[in-house]
């Protein structure tokens, strides 16, 4: 068969341990559980030993070698970062733990100061509970309303929504996904975004989907804030990425406070550091903030174009695939130029976690439940789903062996 | 493999769930819903002499959540509370024939026994609060 | 010579893989920045590749068998660490990015609801600045009022003052450090507690020099809140832990929100998780927390005992021998039975800064600075002291050649 | 090795400070800190004529941090403004001759061009903005 791949998927899975496990004694993993985390390549993990083994040490503050290599490698990874998204300086970039957190800092540090009572959050119908939580606690707080953007079926926006909300003049910020981790549909963000400023209005997008599967590239879009996760694009656990502009992250107040994040502290004051050590307190999360530089190298290395035409391709052989097998509804934007690689489906009354369990039998991974997404599961009237999604180490032999345990489960529960 | 855990008598309490609905007229009600995967149950309970006079389950989710509960209502209805009160997680994967769940399954194996007992602390905390406190306890433990 | 030590340090340096390390091109480390940051064996090292390698996945949400095993590992060090502390239950544990946020959740969903204007918080001028600035925040935002209780040079506490403040019936938070990270002191916290405890204060514990290097029994010691950090203690970079009294927790509003501390997700409310995930959001650093639990492991297996034994011992041959170079001052209880293996001082007109610099050149690593405790800076009148800390795998060689790299920097000092 | 780092003239810098006090009819006082180590320099410009007609500096820090500023003050003083602008970090570590530092010490080193830098910003800030913004993109690098 001729190799017409983006990417050299055997080489690449060469890189990648876990993709070596056997799952139930004999059947090798078939891991289609991307959206939620995604496997590590040889690179990321030994940059972390690497660290820890040679050159592991508290950063910024100390005057010793082993400081002095980690500061550097530490801060390497904010360039990098920087970089990868197209930031202007490596200035606008802040660790946190993860997306949630990152979001939570803009809730905590701007929001909080910038939106009062009778305001209006606009976030959509598909976000993640970690883009909405933060807005309701921020709401009640603050008695500010939250607005909920409708979506179709296929999880396409209403402009029409929109537009309304951005006339009442009450809007404060916008904040959506540029993914859905549940549907795959691709939110048309940079009309969204030269929408709200037109009108003076902030925009977060949540990058956790979008930025591990696809260019992005934040002076193009021109978003104020975006939050992703290392740990959903080959990266570790425990680390995530805040960006925002500079000229709002400088009238930002502090969110953590301690340690790194001052200038000078005494009994009745104190001067914060400046950007964007002011953001980060106490000692960060050195060992994992070094791995996840490697983990950029890695998908630099690949092309995020071609990356995404290899997800393009997954996914299209995915849908047609699965619209063979009995009983399957797929949810999402047919069109596979409007999703990424990440397909939710049901198949008869399987529930997911049934299903997900007779995946398992078979080494397969997928993911079962509402995804942290029970706002869009409530406006599609399900309560669960099942979803399968890949990523650059996925093949189409896999889909094929993910159908045929499909089609086991059907006979399982006898439909 | 789990071809065992889906056998007939699981999909027939799954697709035909015994005293599935409501009560109007009953002395508690308790709703509770698993994080994993959003699998929720609601339970009515009728009790009458100490004993469960009626019981009905609402709820969606998985086979195993919802045959679990469709057994277990089977299980306890016209029992005494006091042997109810007792009811143990292994008493509920016997119940169910299966002894071999990971650890994430048994959560929905055991959903309705934690709103059952749920139900229970609210029923015991005006009536007997020592009771209250041990079924308390007990609903902890998963 | 007689082994006579409490620990067999050279089977412990085996274990870490750092210590083996050139500076400088064939200086072998001496690592004395242990109170910044501690170094880790290869079963820390090991299990964190592990994770990677064999099972990685994100955990609590999905059934398959990589995200079974990863969630089961997890809660296992939960399980571990409230063992460590003894905890009444693992649901008292709360895993955060570092001591420092474990403080600022404190902060922000304890001291937001139950501190008000004119109330006092209470802390004492030993105190880190991760122990200081979220309270200064705090203090801002609500109009409550910070009080510092006073202490002497060696780090010894005004009881008087703590009476004193306590009588006011103001205070609604004591917040302490049990140990000093300058000057060693320990501070006798049970009295502390008690004393609060009977005028029905809560009182919130900074271990994060504590726990590391001594036993520590939070039932005992019947703390309501106490904070430390992993890094510090053989474990990973980015895992922080918060000890929260169960009856306590249960009140307690959410910090972070998102994904995972959530039962369930409507447009217009939410229900919040069970404890202890109701204050973790979003992905967790999974790797890491699995790290931990095998740095609590190695920990038990030597003895929290055995570790606080030896490091008396090196404490007390470290004052004597640096008793003995001229124009050394030593900061901190003389009484190495007062006091941890952290020892500041300052030598001539040296500044630590070109202290550190100069040691580096001999391969040794001590910190240098104000160790971020800037206000006993200003109570000492110092700007800065150098600081040499000590943990299991230092050795009184490593000490004596400390002492010679130190003779050795007055002479390029020429004092 | 360090030795070369505190060569003979570093330390009399560092212990015989020139240029060292307050200026009382000073047209900029500025004033900074190093977080990794708490160094503070304040720095006190007279100016004349686009000339530093006059400067001194306080501070308390390492021995290449003051020695760093008693060089600089001696660098600038009676020097042109439009040339004190361009001063680069470069230019520094020649004057003390420390061209090895690591990112570390070199923060100490630099410390005293950046409260320069800061206080040029101040000054031109209302007198000229463009000449301003250029001085603290500049300052931005270290
Ligand atoms: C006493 C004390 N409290 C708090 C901290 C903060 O710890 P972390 O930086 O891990 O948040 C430290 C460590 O630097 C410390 O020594
Ligand atoms: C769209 C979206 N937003 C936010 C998140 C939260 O990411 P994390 O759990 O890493 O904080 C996720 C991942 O679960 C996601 O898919």
């Amino acid at each position: 068969m001729m190799q017409k791949s983006a990417l050299n998927v055997s080489k690449i899975r060469e890189d990648f341990p876990i993709l070596r496990r056997k799952i139930n004694g004999n059947k090798a993993l078939i891991y289609l559980d991307n959206a939620a985390t995604t496997q590590k390549p040889h690179s990321v993990i030994n940059a972390i030993s690497d660290y820890y083994m040679n050159y592991n040490s508290n950063i910024h503050r100390a005057v010793h070698q082993l400081a002095e290599e980690a500061t550097v490698a530490y801060e390497m990874t904010r360039e990098k970062i920087a970089k990868f998204i197209n930031a202007r300086s490596p200035n606008e970039i802040i660790f946190t733990r993860n997306a949630t957190e990152a979001i939570n800092l803009v809730s905590y540090s701007w929001a909080r100061r910038n939106i009062g009572k009778g305001d209006v959050i606009v976030i959509t119908e598909i976000e993640h509970h970690s883009n909405i939580v933060p807005w309701q606690i921020l709401g009640d707080e603050k008695a500010a309303k939250l607005e909920y953007l409708r979506v179709d079926d296929r999880g396409y926006l209403s402009f029409q929504d929109y537009e309304r909300y951005l006339q009442s003049n009450k809007v404060k910020l916008v904040s959506v996904s540029q993914m859905s981790n549940v549907l795959g549909t691709i939110i048309p963000i940079e009309q969204m975004i030269k929408m709200a400023h037109d009108k003076g209005i902030q925009v977060l997008i949540d990058g956790a989907q979008s930025v591990p599967h696809m260019p992005v590239n934040v002076q193009k879009m021109d978003c104020d804030f975006m939050a992703f996760s290392a740990h959903k694009m080959l990266g570790p656990t425990g680390v995530g990425v805040l960006y925002v502009k500079e000229e709002i992250l400088e009238k930002m107040s502090p969110f953590i406070g301690g340690g790194d994040m001052i200038k000078e502290v005494h009994k009745d004051r104190t001067v914060y550091n400046d950007l964007p050590y002011k953001f980060e307190a106490g000692t960060p999360n050195i060992a994992d903030v070094i791995g996840f530089g490697a983990a950029i190298d890695y998908l630099q290395a690949i092309g995020m174009n071609a990356v995404r035409e290899h997800e393009i391709e997954m996914t299209k052989y995915a849908i047609k695939s699965l619209e063979r097998v009995k009983g399957v509804t797929i949810y999402g934007p047919s069109n596979e130029n409007h999703r990424g690689a990440v397909i939710s489906f049901n198949i008869g009354d399987i529930h997911p976690h049934d299903l997900a369990t007779l995946m398992n039998d078979q080494g397969i991974a997928i993911r079962s439940g509402h995804h942290c997404a029970q706002v869009l599961m409530d406006r599609l009237d399900l309560s669960a789903t099942s979803r399968a999604s890949f990523y650059i180490y996925n093949t189409k032999q896999e889909i094929d062996m993910f159908i045929d345990a499909l089609e086991r489960a059907r006979k399982v529960f006898r439909i | 493999m789990s071809d065992d855990i889906y056998r007939e008598i699981i999909l027939d309490h799954y697709r035909n769930p015994r005293n599935k609905g409501k009560l109007t007229d009953a002395d508690v009600t308790i709703h509770d819903s698993n994080p994993l995967c959003g699998d929720e149950i609601d339970i009515h309970l009728k009790v009458e002499e100490d004993k469960i006079k009626d019981i009905k389950f609402e709820g969606r989710g998985c086979a195993i959540s919802q045959a679990s509960a469709s057994m277990l209502t089977e299980m306890i209805l016209n029992k005494p509370l006091s042997s109810v009160k007792n009811i143990t997680k292994d008493d509920i994967l016997e119940n169910i024939g299966l002894m071999n769940l990971g650890p994430a399954r048994i959560k929905c194996a055991l959903l309705s026994l934690k709103v059952l007992k749920l139900g229970m602390v609210k029923y015991y905390s005006d009536r007997d609060p020592v009771a209250a406190k041990q079924v308390r306890d007990d609903s902890k433990l998963y």
